[in-house]
């Protein structure tokens, strides 16, 4: 059998969603894969809502809203375009980022709604199904993709790209604008920290694990685990689990 | 030229604190200038302190909070100063005060900024070991205790000003310049530990397990990084072998100073011995040259260091440090007893670094144009260590040459001294004093009770239901009023508190916010100024200890915060005002002891206009300097010594009585009586004065005859003759072929445990004089450590340079001298290099200081001050209060507290005089109002009390006659200790007494609430325990919000019937914290904690109550992570053992 | 001083087990360690615990006694809370158990102390310790001011015995000082050795078996009968 | 006494001047006396014993009456008995009776002796009479035997008790003096003889011996050959004022490593007689001691090979 991939779709009300109802309209085939939930702006759309859906089980997900500049709410889908430059760099560590797509498509471009479908499909089709699906790798999968969740879900990093157009464009309190380069430079760097975290608590979430063992299973120098953990333990998430002679092991301790 | 009353203090460490406080005691105005966010300086960042093992914290956050809230201080933070003109009396200062961007005023420290902050920088208070916001404060203890943003790394998101509702975030706030005119300045800007890094000498920066002592000191700390575990930083597991290494950018010339550091040895000890307390898998080993132990006790640390913690002591400088790629150990390379090179593993290297000058003294000794040394330390001179090279200005602590804690805090006081003698005639000219209005009369009035409950931002308000729990306490009885605020700290809350009492005549207030510890004295002065007596008001703890620590348990949070307050109702009802008692002060002193100590303190004294009676027991003045002709730094003593002794003979408020015989002392600070005889004919002289400098010196070691043949052979002489012989008799020394001076005679060994600290210094100076007068003396000194600590040195080194020669013995191999054939000859057996044969025309016997027991004890007995095992003086705090006794109005100063030389006793009697000044100054001392008062009516005269009060504060005075107790207000400290004693419940303590706490104890034991139980209620110390509850909140450490806190100021105020009264109210479990052992605030009142809590622990088996429902713990006010987790356990525990009425019921079962 | 130790509070709790309102009384006498109102007040709230666990309830009130040996102060005292209180128990020693009963025939007084022994406080060792043991015939006077009864375990008249060594006593595992040897030292030292070598006949025990009693201020009526009593 | 008459074979013997030895029995908490008879034959076997003392429950301990034993040690051996009697367990008036009763059967020497206290014993709760000391014990003897009456003066029907009384020292007593003036106070009231505790230390017993000439009354030294390291020991640590020579000791212990009985038991006899033969011979030379006592409990075997030295 033909792998059929199941998309994800979120269409903002006023652009494409009206684009894809004039494919309807229009008669324009596009690929069954499908599946959509409409959201009144694409800056609506949680990052968060995506690595759920990959979670579930999504093949892809596609994020479609107006042309820039166009936006309903003014300027909407220029946030969307930097929550999805998050995702993407976050789903990049797990080979995820070909998954998402976010493009624009405008009332009257029924047309260029069937066809972004059509290619996107073809591009799943091509990539195979979500590595969840396979039975050897749906821990460590589903592991990465809890921890990106979780990262998604950090409240900092959630104001940051929030605050990013205004910093990178206006100026931040200051009246400083601050360089692309050099938000993009400390942006990264908290992301990757967060992401380094949340995979610790997940690695220690059921069984408390010295730093060593930490860090060969997540790959990174122990002691950069070690100033993970004591950052966590600061935040009240991971406490020591026990003491075997000179080895401690540490254990999440984080609610829900 | 107009003088000014007030006073610039450069740097808020540990000496700045003190200088300031001294000073502001002394009725003068203060600035103190802090270049960093808060006072308090390295101390803060201190684990716990030698010889003691003090909690660092414990003992300094109480002295923060009384610097920070003391009227005559203004506190200047983050403030550099750049200009200074003028002279001695009259300075004018500009400061720059370098924005905080936040509102000084309006934040309340209250952290909410620093969780919102998305950057994150590195933590500088734990050296780089644990990130933090770039809005930050700087310890969570921090004096004043506000945030500030770190603008090189805020990206300028904005986030924190949305977030606090105290609105006190503000990104245009500029740099301000201040201008001010002040008497005098004291600068203590501290020291800059050596940073190792740049020569990469020991691999510092290179390889992660080689860490600097101070980092070390924060992996130890509780509230470091790692919460007391010890991991290291490559991998996070406990190094079981530590290596530390000693003289670390000290004593080499090449990295870092020529000079000693002074601190390092014990420090590094002291990290040894707490790293092998924390974890006995560690195995310290310390790398050393000499071990430079020259403290009071500081010996028998080392010793026990040795014995008692097995940590190994290494005579040796290391090489070299290698790192094993794979397991990030360390490899050190060094030479052994015997000579041979050993090549031994570590898992950890600590480098214990030396002081530099602080990186900003060179400019500002340019500012103040004041001269520094060599070695970039400010310039001083032996008989004045507290003067700097411009008149008014003054230094003290790290600055002028690198030094422990206790004598830092010696100068602090020291530099105030001097300055009082500088401004005495300006003194309360500046000092504010609040008009206040008459205090109402509330006798006889019901309670009439104002509740004011804030929400602090969102810090209670966002856990807790504050409407709710306003609407509760509305609704309990003799509550007139309930609001809530914002932030009740606010200064228009104050404003409305105020209009609340009079609008409601309001007779109690009580606040519901944070802790008592820090806010309790603002809100205190606001119902004062309303016209209530302070008193009056209580505070519920429902942020430190009940929003911050139950945050994903709101609705439990919110009942706890009614009970909370329902408790602290319950107690507000039987408040009562309190008054502080006035007592006339006599400006006299007396000060035991005609040495330098004596004289100086005596001097400094006088020269205020204060009449001082001085006692000395010999025939002449001068003591034990006498015998001392120079100092090492080449100054002449004996000169230094006629002048001293001149101006006291020529002053006239000076009245001396020589062979003066001590009859009797009677009474007590503010009012002694003494009675003395003196002169041939024993006549006899009663004189008043208020305070009593104790100045009575030691004198030097006698050796027995024949300890190294002295009397027997002529050619075997003391230190102190040799020195006579090399000032007065020049011959003699050309004639001499060859001199041995042997060390430690009389030192260190089983009879005189402890090091005499000057004899190292005095063998090199007599040694370098007598190669001055004949260059072809052959000199060998014999020791077992050179101590000379600090910038002496500088004299060892020119000495091993000048050809004379050091040979080391160990305390079982004594040199052996042997007589043959008439001459002499010095034997000492090395293992390294075996026997070794010195023949010597002289030998001098570096005699050790001892005290003069006998007359100590007399005197000890006398004032009822302590003497430790030596005979020396017991100060009343060895860290923080070296000068005083636990007793007020005594103090100390000079060989009596201990061996000092001549530049250490003359800085100890300035400092005696400065505390002793503190009293003088005033009129009148207010006493406490928080102490014991005694029923005469229900006393039955057993006094029980006396024999707990540690202060001498209360008693039968049996002597007058009487036999009822009495408290002295002047001493007591208000612990409580004797009210919990007393048999007959004839001692009350104001305030934590039994008639406030037992109502609260009632109502800590109801539950109104739904899942109200287990009901656990937690009698916390306010000095340890409860400081460590706050801090746990401050962490934001969870517990389970099931335990019911009632603050007492010591845990030996808590009698046996609260514990079962407890219980009989129903509560499931009782916990009680103290101070742990030694650390007492009130010096031992936990002792009777243990006693009386182990009386009822070992009946709870047979009353039916499982034992287990009650426990007792030890918790510092570091261990807010201790804390959280003692109370998690205790609470499950509880849980388990289901609720109390289980115990009964088993009881009864199993009888049926 | 009389040196006085608390009953386990088993034992106290059985004597008052049948009632339930209790009147716990203190001494503020010489009883030693003090056993005040806080002391009376501890009892019964543990007492109360006590019955509690035994699944009972009850009531008491803690009061203190000037002197509970001194009939005139405890009926002073006492009387006005007897009435609603079904049983006394007393912090003091016998004396004071005694005179309770006596004064209030109708009410039981029970005792919460073990009465020791006379006793004075010795700083030093931080103990009470029985120097005197009330014998009624005094041997201080030849014994330089240590009493051979109180202080020797086997009271010895003509010691030591032979299980002193090192001037300690074989009773305690030599920790405790040899009364004797004390007393040969005090008497040598002030040169009066001859009294030590005295021979101390034997005791009279009569003078320390109960009952015992003495009269006060006895009045008689003639010469005779006065010089009678003397001389017995 | 010095002057009062020698009823006993043992004051006799010693009033004649010549060097003797008395031995020691310790009836224990037993019905059956057959050992302690048995002790008892060993020791008049060896011609050199003139008496043996039998024990009143020494430390303080719970056990067969000293008066019956000593009674059937007269009765059915023949050997005398040296009779103690604490005053522990008996007030003047049991004493008084005791006494007169065991006059009655015989016993004519008694040792009195103040007792291990009972704290020490088996029974620890026991009341301790204690109501005479031994001293008061002494002069109570000295009123039966002397005037024949008790401590008040009331006549014995029939006569006067006739018995010698003897009184214990201690050689290790510290400090020595008050020890001296006590045996005095003994003496003044009617001691007849002193037997000494225990010694191992050949000086101090001569001094000792030395400090008592003055009273003018045989003395007995106490000796205690030892019969295993284990006692010996015990004496060393537990005993206070008593220390075992070290190399005694250590030849002692020396023997716990030999297996066989026969050999071992000779090793240590041949201890014990390299240790106090030239111990008794000094003592015999060079003091005035009237004997030794030889309190080798339960070591009957060594009596032969010792005492066949003198």
């Amino acid at each position: 059998m033909t792998f059929e991939p199941k998309i994800l779709g979120f269409l903002c009300n006023w652009c494409s969603y009206a684009g894809a109802d004039l494919a309807g309209v229009s008669r324009i085939q596009y690929p069954t894969n499908i599946r959509v939930i409409r959201v009144m702006c694409s800056g609506r759309v949680d990052p968060v809502f995506i690595a759920e859906a990959f979670i579930e089980g999504i093949d892809g997900v596609i994020i479609l809203g107006c042309h820039l500049g166009d936006c309903h709410y003014i300027s909407g889908n220029y946030e969307t375009e930097l929550k999805m430059k998050m995702l993407s760099k976050l789903l990049n560590f797990i080979d995820f980022s070909d998954r998402i797509r976010l493009d624009w498509v405008s009332a009257a471009e029924g047309n260029r709604f069937a066809q972004i479908v059509g290619e996107f499909t073809e591009h799943i089709r091509k990539l195979g199904p979500n590595p969840l699906k396979e039975k050897k790798k749906k821990i460590e999968i589903l592991d990465n993709l809890n921890t990106i969740k979780a990262v998604l879900s950090d409240r900092r990093l959630r104001g940051l790209v929030a605050r990013q157009r205004e910093l990178t464009t206006e100026g931040n309190v200051y009246n400083k604008v601050i360089s692309s380069e050099e938000f993009e430079k400390f942006f990264d760097d908290a992301i990757l920290n967060e992401l380094l975290r949340h995979k610790i608590m997940i690695k220690i979430r059921e069984k408390g694990k010295s730093v060593p063992n930490i860090a060969k299973e997540i790959g990174i120098e122990p002691y950069k685990v070690l100033q993970h953990i004591v950052t966590l333990r600061a935040r009240g998430w991971v406490d020591v689990d026990e003491i075997n002679e000179e080895i401690p092991t540490f254990i999440s301790i984080k609610e829900g | 030229m107009e003088k000014v009353g007030a006073v610039l203090v450069i740097g808020g460490g540990i000496a700045g604190m003190q200088a300031s406080m001294d000073l502001a005691d002394s009725g003068y105005k203060v600035y103190l200038a802090e270049s960093t966010m808060s006072i308090g300086g390295v101390m803060s960042q201190l684990d716990k302190t030698f010889p003691t093992n003090d909690c660092a914290i414990c003992i300094l956050a109480p002295k923060l909070v009384a610097t920070g809230r003391h009227e005559n201080i203004t506190l200047l933070i983050n403030t550099n100063v750049e200009k200074i003109e003028g002279e001695a009396g009259n300075f004018s200062v500009e400061f720059k005060q370098k924005t905080l961007l936040i509102d000084q005023e309006k934040c309340t420290g209250c952290g909410v900024c620093a969780q919102e902050c998305p950057v994150e920088a590195i933590d500088f208070f734990n050296e780089g070991l644990s990130n933090r916001s770039a809005i930050s404060v700087k310890f969570p203890q921090a004096v004043p205790l506000v945030f500030s943003i770190n603008q090189d790394i805020c990206i300028g998101c904005g986030f924190c000003k949305a977030v606090c509702k105290a609105n006190a975030v503000d990104y245009t706030l500029e740099d301000k310049i201040t201008k001010l005119n002040v008497g005098a300045i004291i600068i203590a800007p501290g020291f800059d530990e050596y940073d190792p890094s740049p020569t990469e000498h020991y691999g510092y920066g290179k390889y992660l397990n080689v860490v600097t002592s101070i980092q070390f000191e924060r992996i130890l700390s509780a509230s470091g990084p790692h919460s007391g575990l010890i991991l290291r930083p490559s991998d996070g597991i406990i190094p079981k072998k530590i290596a530390f290494i000693q003289c670390v950018g000290s004593r080499d010339k090449t990295h870092g100073a020529e000079y000693c550091s002074s601190v390092c040895c014990m420090y590094t000890a002291k990290e040894a011995v707490i790293a092998k307390e924390h974890m006995d898998i560690v195995h310290p080993t310390i790398f050393s040259m000499d071990i430079r132990a020259c403290g009071k006790d500081f010996d028998k640390y080392i010793e026990r260091a040795q014995q008692e913690y097995g940590v190994r002591y290494i005579r040796s400088r290391i090489s070299t440090i290698k790192e094993i790629p794979e397991s990030k150990d360390l490899r050190l390379y060094y030479e052994s007893e015997d000579g041979k090179v050993v090549e031994e593993i570590f898992n950890l290297v600590v480098l214990a670094v030396g002081a530099q000058p602080h990186h900003s003294t060179k400019e500002l000794a340019e500012k103040l144009n004041i001269e520094l040394n060599e070695y970039n330390f400010c310039q001083t001179k032996p008989f004045s260590p507290i003067e700097t090279t411009k008149e008014g200005i003054y230094v003290c602590g790290m600055f002028s040459e690198p030094k422990d804690i206790p004598e830092t805090v010696v100068e602090a006081s020291a530099a105030a001294g001097a300055t009082n003698i500088l401004l005495s005639d300006v003194r309360n000219t500046l000092i504010t004093e609040k008009e206040l209005p008459k205090e109402i009369d509330i006798s006889g009035e019901p309670p009439r009770i104002g509740v004011f409950i804030c929400h602090c931002g969102i810090n209670i308000g966002g856990v807790v239901d504050v409407p709710e729990v306003v609407e509760y306490a509305s609704k309990l009885p003799d509550v007139i009023h309930a609001e809530r605020n914002l932030y009740t700290c606010s200064a228009d809350t104050q404003t409305n508190i105020k209009e609340k009492i009079k609008e409601h005549n309001l007779n109690r207030v009580i606040v519901a916010s944070c802790t008592p510890r820090t806010h309790e004295p603002l809100f205190q002065a606001t119902i004062r100024e309303a016209g209530l007596n302070k008193y009056l008001f209580d505070l519920a703890n429902i942020r430190d200890q009940c929003s911050w620590v139950h945050m994903h348990e709101p609705e439990k949070a919110t009942d706890k915060a009614k009970d909370l307050v329902r408790m602290a109702i319950a107690k507000a009802r039987k408040l009562v005002p309190l008054q502080e008692q006035e007592v006339e002060v006599i400006h006299k002193g007396m000060v035991i002891g005609g040495g330098v100590a004596g004289m100086t303190a005596a001097l400094n004294l006088a020269n205020q206009g204060f009449e001082v009676f001085l006692v000395e027991k010999d025939d002449k003045l001068g003591g034990f300097s006498r015998n001392i002709y120079q100092t090492i730094e080449g100054y002449d003593v004996q000169d230094f010594l006629k002048n001293l002794i001149q101006k006291i003979n020529e002053h006239k408020l000076i009245n001396v009585f020589l062979s003066a015989k001590i009859n009797s002392i009677e009474g007590y600070v503010c009012n002694f009586t003494t009675n003395i005889s003196y002169g041939k004919d024993k006549q006899s002289k009663e004189f008043r004065h208020g305070i009593i400098i104790l100045a009575t010196g030691a004198h030097e070691y006698k050796p027995k005859e024949g300890e190294y043949l002295f009397i027997q052979d002529k050619r075997v002489i003391l230190q102190s003759e040799l020195e006579k012989i090399l000032f007065t008799d020049e011959e003699k020394i050309k004639q001499l072929n060859s001199l041995t001076m042997i060390q430690c005679v009389g030192s260190r060994n089983e009879e005189h445990p402890y090091c005499s600290r000057m004899c190292c210094s005095e063998a090199i100076k007599n040694a370098l004089k007598a190669k001055e007068i004949n260059p072809n003396l052959n000199i060998v000194v014999l020791y077992r450590d050179i101590r000379t600590y600090g910038f002496k040195e500088r004299y060892y080194n020119l000495a091993r340079e000048k050809g004379i020669v050091f040979i080391r013995f160990k305390e079982d191999k004594i040199p052996e001298i042997r007589k043959e054939n008439g001459s002499l000859a010095l034997y000492i057996n090395r293992p390294d290099i075996g026997e070794i044969e010195i023949k010597t025309d002289l030998i001098a016997l570096s005699a050790g200081i001892i005290a003069d027991g006998e007359a100590n004890e007399g005197l000890a007995k006398m004032l009822k001050v302590p003497i430790n095992d030596d005979k020396f003086f017991l100060e009343a705090h060895v860290k923080l209060r070296p000068s005083d006794f636990a007793t007020d109005g005594i103090f100390l100063c000079g060989t009596a507290r201990g061996t000092a030389t001549i530049s250490e006793s003359v800085a100890q009697a300035l400092s005696a005089s400065s505390r002793a000044t503190t009293i003088l100054s005033k009129e009148i001392l207010i006493t406490e109002g928080v102490i014991s008062r005694v029923d005469p009516a229900l006393c039955i005269g057993c006094n029980r009390c006396a024999e707990v009060c540690n202060y001498g504060a209360v008693g039968v005075k049996y002597e007058e006659g009487k036999m009822v107790s009495e408290v002295n207000p002047l001493l007591c400290k208000g612990c409580g200790d004797c009210a919990a004693e007393c048999p007959a419940e004839a001692i009350t303590m104001s305030h934590f007494g039994r008639v406030q706490i037992e109502p609260m104890i009632a109502e800590a034991a109801r539950t109104e609430f739904e899942n109200g139980r287990p009901r656990l209620i937690a009698f916390l110390c306010n000095w340890c325990s409860y400081a460590g509850a706050d801090l746990a909140g401050v962490s934001r450490y969870q517990y389970p919000p099931n335990v019911r806190t009632i603050r007492v100021m010591c845990s030996g105020g808590i009698p046996k019937s609260f514990i079962l009264q407890a219980f009989l109210e129903g509560a499931d479990g009782v916990f009680i914290g103290g101070c742990h052992i030694g650390d007492c605030h009130y010096i031992a009142g936990n002792h009777d904690t243990l006693r009386r809590t182990n009386e009822i622990e070992s009946k709870l088996e047979s009353l039916g109550i499982n034992p287990e429902r009650f426990m007792r713990k030890w918790v510092s006010a570091s261990e807010g992570k201790i804390f959280s987790e003692t109370i998690t356990e205790f609470t499950n525990k509880i849980k388990k053992l289901g609720p109390i009425e289980l115990d009964y019921k088993k009881k009864n079962q199993k009888k049926e | 001083m009389i040196i006085t130790e608390q009953k386990d509070i088993e034992e106290i709790y059985e004597m008052i087990k049948p009632y339930s309102k209790i009147l716990v009384a203190g001494c503020d006498g010489c009883c030693q360690p003090p056993r005040s109102i806080n002391e009376a007040k501890v009892l019964a709230q543990m007492l109360e615990l006590k019955a509690r666990s035994e699944g009972k309830e009850l009531k008491w009130k803690a009061i203190t006694v000037l002197r509970q040996c001194d009939d005139r102060i405890v009926a002073t005292t006492v009387r006005p809370f007897i009435e609603e209180f079904d049983v006394i128990v007393s912090l003091s020693c016998g004396l004071g158990v005694v005179m309770m009963n006596k004064v209030f025939p109708n009410i039981l007084t029970f005792p919460a102390q073990n009465s020791k022994f006379g006793g004075a406080e010795n700083n030093a060792e931080n103990q009470f310790v029985e120097y005197c043991e009330t014998c009624g015939e005094c041997l201080l006077g030849v014994t330089g001011g240590v009493c051979p009864m109180a202080g020797c375990a086997k009271n010895l008249s003509n010691g030591p015995c032979g299980g002193t060594v090192g001037g300690k006593c074989e009773v305690g595992g030599y920790t405790h000082d040899c009364a004797w040897v004390k007393i040969w030292e005090r008497l040598k030292k002030f040169n009066r050795l001859d009294l030590f070598t005295q021979y101390r006949p034997p005791r009279n025990y009569r003078l320390w078996s109960s009952p015992r009693f003495k009269e006060i201020n006895k009045t008689y009526t003639n010469v005779e009968e006065s010089n009678k009593e003397e001389k017995q | 006494m010095a002057n009062r008459t020698a009823y006993s074979n043992l004051v006799k013997t010693m009033r004649e001047g010549k060097f003797l030895f008395t031995g020691e029995l310790e009836p224990k908490k037993m019905f059956d006396l057959s050992s302690v008879l048995h002790s008892a034959e060993e020791m008049k076997k060896t011609g050199k014993i003139v008496a043996a003392n039998v024990t009143d429950g020494p430390q303080g301990d719970a056990y067969t009456c000293s008066m019956v034993p000593s009674y059937l040690v007269q009765e059915k051996v023949g050997l005398e008995a040296i009779w103690q009697m604490t005053v522990r367990d008996r007030n003047r008036i049991a004493l008084f009776g005791d006494i007169l009763g065991g006059s009655i059967l015989g016993l004519k020497n008694l040792l009195a002796l103040t007792g291990d206290h009972s704290a020490l014993g088996d029974n620890k709760n026991a009341r301790a009479v204690y109501d005479l000391d031994s001293t008061q014990l002494i002069d109570l003897v000295s009123k039966m035997v002397d005037d024949g009456t008790d401590l008040e003066g009331n006549e014995i029907e029939g006569g006067k008790v006739e018995m010698n009384v003897g009184c214990a020292a201690n050689p290790n007593s510290d400090p020595r003096e008050p020890e001296i003036l006590k045996v005095g106070r003994k003496v003044e009231v009617g001691a007849d003889f002193i037997q000494t505790q225990t010694s191992f230390d050949i000086d101090e017993a001569k001094e000792f011996l030395k400090d008592l000439e003055k009273f003018n009354i045989p003395v007995l030294l106490g000796l205690f050959p030892i019969k295993n390291y284990g006692i010996a020991w015990y004496f060393n640590e537990y005993i206070p004022g008593v220390s075992v020579p070290k190399d005694f000791l250590n030849d002692l212990k020396a023997t716990k490593k030999i297996k066989d009985k026969k050999e071992k038991y000779a090793k240590i006899d041949q201890i014990n007689i390299d240790f106090y033969v030239p111990f008794i011979k000094e003592i015999k030379k060079t003091t005035k001691a009237a004997g030794v006592h030889c309190m080798a409990v339960h070591y009957e075997r060594l009596f032969e090979p010792l005492l066949k030295e003198f």
